[in-house]
């Protein structure tokens, strides 16, 4: 990338299980607000030019669920365009409007209320193809199943071990004033958990959340005046795997590792073990902070298990926001890692700031078993 | 706003169009229209780098459908955005498109819109948008009678009808030229009247002729940079400009400015294009019923007064006349609503590039325009030529 | 202002509506077959050299027309991977605790996700061979097979 | 396609699919329908930055992407400001149920109101071809009140006296 976007201002909800009290106009326009305040601008020309929204119309029970929101992300007589993925796919998009040099400043919003319908599963069971999968009864946490179990198998990741991620996500988020899920766990609380998709338990399954989150994206001129600590991304990759499950290497990092590839040549790492300071996975289920470990080159190819035994998530400040496991819905996943690296670089992490930080990876993935996945990689 | 670099359209393709698209599920009728427009591009699936995927969920309740359309898509192994803004998506994919090779992100990325309205509920799916506590009971799809109302009040009601029937009956002369088109009824001029009264009422004056078809279709767009096309010598309709204006959610009838015609001023205004009418050579308009496409011509030209209605009655919007509008035939000829405005997008660069065969205007094409309809009146134009930008003047 | 959550509430509705997905003519093909021949049908790749089950119109490694190159697998296979479905969902066609399988039928390449009817779902493991059950009346599915039993 | 296909079967699976929701009405529309439900009173948010009603209320006024910060009554009567007379009968994508037709739906601008904020909703008339723009309207509640939209059964044309 010639040009540079920074990050100019993030701003999250709480993440909770069941924000009843909001609408989602309500949850966005909370963080709009916030936003808007810190880089002290309006909507329009020279003020915030365009709005990337995310968000999704099955589970907001609302075709164009974007039209909902206009009014409360400045879309009156201005552009608005929705990135229906993880939200790290509306940061993909929303860099390449400033770097086309359409706009200058641009606001992200994105929002999920995973409690809105009877179940997620009810969602993410409609993401399967009619005839062959839908059938069988599949949605994301049976593909989850049986990702979990190829992969714990070729990379030697224990039942204890994935205990320990859920343990240690808790003690970060009790740190994290906005993760949803904080209350401390034991290893053999996680592992007395029912299995809900063997070998997934119950306690290895990020909770139902709600919540909205807002960015300010600048190009690099306007990001100096915006703010005093502009976070710049520096790298960007993502990837789709194919759709039939037993078609994909599940075990593997397919899509993952071209993501990363593409994002840290742009970013020109070269070296991620040692070249990357604070570290943020979507792991929707405990098993894939290994996995994705392994997709972002924090350890070898099938070296997981070794990975955590060697207490790898702390050496390399692996979710210190306590993760998506800690509760982010379902589209916010890789958004709320974006949001967390900024935080971290910034210097504004609280108790669980990672001293010194200067360069972050966020991932996020779409889909079944990781199908689409992103990689950003962001610098102060 | 200065554009990084120069965007070039090098391919087009579109699936067949049609209410009955039963022999192929959705992922086989989007590779339909992936196969074409590589071919036309003179390009393989290797060179492409990215995919924009967009449709609306709901029609075909598909939660996250580029995973499944993959398939179809090619997109395994490739970079990839799924956009979705209603009935805008085709023209936000051709936006994002732009922007993805104008950021220097990627080199070569492919737009695939798509829907298969034959798998849903159409008028159901669009009441969804209503808001559930106090508009879903009442909203009547994407139908609705207030601008003829309107257009009765303001021009009388003969000639207001008799206008929108002859640009129904334009529309349909053109898709006659087009084999694509969903629908062609080789409407007669000279039995307007009949016509519409033997039609039934949808909504006040909106009858069911005025109205758009309910198609299955998919359109493919391939975007390629300025080193792209020149290194593989294509002949490329430039992406100039494109502008979108969205609007809130409630219709509240002021006497404010429509979006399509605010697009049309900021989208004028920047690329230094003071009368439309002359330094426009073909416009794509996305034109869900005779009623819009009457009155939106005028907002889009920014006329005042009865011109747009002149325009139809001398035959100025015919495809040799001197302000073709939907040489394709346009919405009302075929509308697989998440392909429909990339169509636009697509015709308008087939115009630029000489390739638009039996409905090819005849008469030289150096800028074309592309609009999108969607969600409450929202608006996107795009702005294409047959001369790249000039970078550095411009910046 | 700051407006008073004391106000929100809750309503209880739903989102319903009709739906007719068509399975295209290569899926059709496949799915009579299972349903009238009590056949397994698959479509092979001449470049990449797979042969796919579920069937398709197109290869997605190498774009390459399939729905001419037909071939028969057997109806029995291996289980590749699976796991076991113990959380209730309206559409699951079983009562859980069940058995989503990936299966790997005699002649594929590709595994197909499937269900393994068991007396114990304890009992199924990788690396067991499966055989499958056809429907006695007609879905017009993958279910077609009802699910695959130990052979 | 081979020639062998043009006569083939080609399956169709036909399916309602239907996900449960509830519905949050937010602290803003929820006193909207508590008023209606409680009061039988229309209540409009004013927008102090710009003087803009919202009716319904919404969180941010869209114009100038502030809160509203006045409630206001208005109503029950209005002016009708557009309406259309719908033919084509839909189903309810809340129910599924179809309704009979002819029905009209119109924008009512309700009297109290500073400007241009109509609300949308069903319009009555013994004779619906008296429905006409500028028509005198007004709100009819319905007996028993949920809290929901509804709580407006719809709104009734006011005859003129001759």
């Amino acid at each position: 990338m010639g040009k540079r976007v920074a990050i100019c201002a993030v701003a999250q909800t709480k993440y909770e299980s069941n924000k009843w009290q909001q609408r989602m106009q309500g949850l966005v326009w909370e963080v709009v607000k916030d936003v808007k305040e810190q880089v002290g601008l309006g909507f329009g020309p020279r003020e915030i030019e365009s709005s990337v929204t995310c968000s999704d119309d099955l589970f907001d029970a609302r075709t164009i669920s974007d039209n909902a929101i206009t009014d409360v992300v400045g879309a009156h007589f201005q552009g608005e365009e929705k990135v229906a993925a993880d939200g790290s796919q509306a940061v993909y998009y929303a860099v390449s409007q400033i770097l086309s040099g359409h706009h200058d400043v641009v606001l992200l919003a994105g929002h999920c209320k995973e409690s809105q319908g009877a179940s997620r599963n009810q969602v993410t069971h409609l993401a399967f193809d009619p005839f062959f999968t839908r059938p069988i009864g599949l949605d994301y946490l049976a593909a989850a199943g049986l990702q979990a179990r190829a992969y714990m198998a070729a990379s030697g990741v224990t039942d204890e071990q994935l205990a320990d991620v859920v343990v240690r996500s808790r003690q970060w988020a009790a740190k994290n004033p906005l993760a949803n899920a904080q209350d401390a766990v034991t290893r053999e609380d996680v592992m007395a958990s029912p299995m809900v998709a063997d070998p997934i338990r119950e306690g290895h399954v990020y909770p139902v959340s709600d919540g909205a989150i807002a960015m300010i994206l600048a190009s690099e001129e306007r990001a100096q005046e915006l703010c005093d600590n502009p976070v710049w991304i520096t790298g960007l990759g993502n990837c789709y795997d194919t759709f039939y499950l037993g078609e994909r290497e599940l075990e593997g990092n397919f899509s993952l590792s071209k993501a990363a590839e593409r994002a840290y040549k742009m970013a020109g790492v070269t070296d991620p073990k040692a070249e990357l300071d604070v570290v943020e996975i979507a792991d929707q289920y405990a098993y894939q902070q290994a996995q994705v470990a392994e997709g972002l080159g924090l350890c070898g190819a099938g070296e997981g298990g070794a990975w955590l035994e060697a207490g790898g998530p702390d050496a390399q400040n692996v979710n210190r926001s306590g993760g998506m496991l800690a509760g982010n819905p379902l589209l916010m996943g890789g958004l709320a890692r974006v949001a967390e690296c900024v935080l971290q670089l910034q210097g504004e992490a609280g108790d669980r700031q990672v001293a010194g930080a200067k360069r972050a990876v966020a991932q996020g993935s779409t889909g079944p078993a990781g199908q689409l996945q992103t990689v950003v990689v962001l610098e102060n | 706003m200065s554009k990084n670099r120069n965007v070039g359209i090098i391919g087009c393709g579109m699936s067949k169009f049609s209410s009955h698209r039963e022999e192929v599920n959705q992922p086989e009728m989007i590779f339909e229209a992936v196969e074409e427009a590589l071919a036309d591009a003179g390009i393989t699936m290797d060179d492409v780098e990215c995919i924009v995927h967009g449709n609306m969920e709901l029609f075909e309740m598909v939660h996250q459908p580029d995973m499944w359309h993959a398939l179809g898509t090619g997109t395994r192994g490739k970079s990839g955005v799924r956009l979705t803004t209603g009935g805008t998506t085709g023209a936000t994919l051709a936006c994002a498109a732009d922007n993805l090779v104008a950021s220097g992100l990627h080199d070569v990325v492919m737009a695939v819109g798509f829907e298969k309205l034959q798998e849903g509920h159409t008028t159901g799916g669009i009441s969804n948008m209503a808001d559930p506590l106090w508009g879903r009971k009442l909203q009547a799809g994407a139908l609705t009678g207030t601008t003829a109302l309107q257009m009765i009040d303001k021009f009388g009601e003969e000639r207001a009808k008799a206008c929108a029937m002859k640009h129904r009956v334009i529309m349909d002369e053109h898709a006659a030229l087009n084999e694509k088109a969903h629908r062609c009824f080789n409407l007669e001029r000279s039995f307007i009247t009949e016509m519409m009264d033997a039609s039934p009422q949808l909504v006040g004056e909106l009858r069911m002729i005025h109205m758009c078809s309910q198609s299955d279709g998919a359109c493919v767009v391939i975007f390629a940079s300025e080193a792209k096309v020149e290194e593989w010598k294509k002949k490329a309709a430039w992406v100039h400009d494109h502008e979108t204006v969205h609007r809130e959610e409630s219709i509240i009838f002021t006497e404010e400015k429509t979006t399509h015609r605010v697009s049309a001023e900021r989208i004028y205004a920047r690329n230094g294009i003071t009368n439309p009418r002359e330094e426009i050579d073909v416009f794509e308009m996305y034109d869900p019923s005779s009623w819009w496409g009457l009155h939106w011509l005028g907002e889009f030209l920014l006329l005042d007064g009865d011109e747009h209605l002149q325009m139809v009655e001398n035959d100025e919007i015919c495809i040799n006349g001197k302000f073709p509008v939907n040489p394709s035939g346009g919405v009302v000829a075929s509308n697989p609503i998440g392909a429909t405005a990339l169509v636009r997008v697509a015709e308008a660069a087939m115009q630029v590039r000489g390739t638009a065969g039996k409905h090819q205007v005849p008469k030289p094409v150096h800028k074309a325009l592309a609009s999108g309809f969607g969600g409450t009146m929202w608006s996107t134009l795009m702005l294409l030529s047959d001369e790249k930008l000039n970078l550095e003047e411009a910046s | 202002m700051a407006h008073d959550n004391k106000y929100a509430y809750t309503i209880e509705g739903k989102m319903a509506l009709p739906y007719q997905y068509f399975a295209g003519a290569t899926s059709s093909k496949f799915i009579v077959a299972l349903r009238d021949e009590k056949k397994i049908l698959a479509v092979q790749g001449k470049q990449s050299g797979l042969t796919y089950v579920p069937p398709r119109q197109v290869c997605d490694r190498t774009f390459e027309h399939l729905e001419d190159n037909w071939v028969e697998v057997k109806d029995t296979g291996v289980v590749t991977n699976f796991t076991v479905i113990r959380y209730e969902e309206p559409y699951q066609p079983m009562k859980p605790p069940f058995v989503i399988a990936l299966i790997k039928l005699d002649g594929a390449d590709t595994p197909i996700a499937h269900l393994v009817s068991c007396d114990d779902v304890g009992d199924v493991a990788i690396g067991m061979r499966v055989k499958a059950v056809f429907a006695e009346e007609a879905v017009n599915t993958i279910l077609e097979i009802q699910h695959f039993v130990a052979e | 396609m081979s020639e062998a296909n043009t006569e083939q079967e080609l399956i169709v699976s036909r399916q309602i699919l239907s996900i449960n929701q509830t519905f949050s009405t937010g602290p803003v529309m929820g006193r909207f329908l508590i008023e209606l439900r409680d009061n039988k009173r229309i209540m409009a948010l004013r927008c102090s930055a710009n003087g803009r009603y919202l009716l319904p209320p919404r969180e941010v006024d869209a114009m100038s992407v502030t809160e509203g910060d006045e409630w206001i009554e208005v109503g029950p009567g209005g002016t009708l400001r557009e309406y259309d007379v719908v033919y084509y009968a839909s189903p309810d994508p809340l129910t599924g149920e179809t309704r009979d037709v002819p029905y009209v739906i119109g924008w009512v601008n309700l009297d109290g109101v500073e400007g241009i904020a109509p609300l949308w909703h069903l319009v009555e008339a013994d004779d619906i071809s008296k429905i006409k723009t500028g028509a005198r309207v007004e709100a009819i509640f319905a007996e028993k009140r949920s809290g929901t939209m509804e709580d407006i059964k719809h709104f009734k044309l006011i005859e003129e006296e001759a």
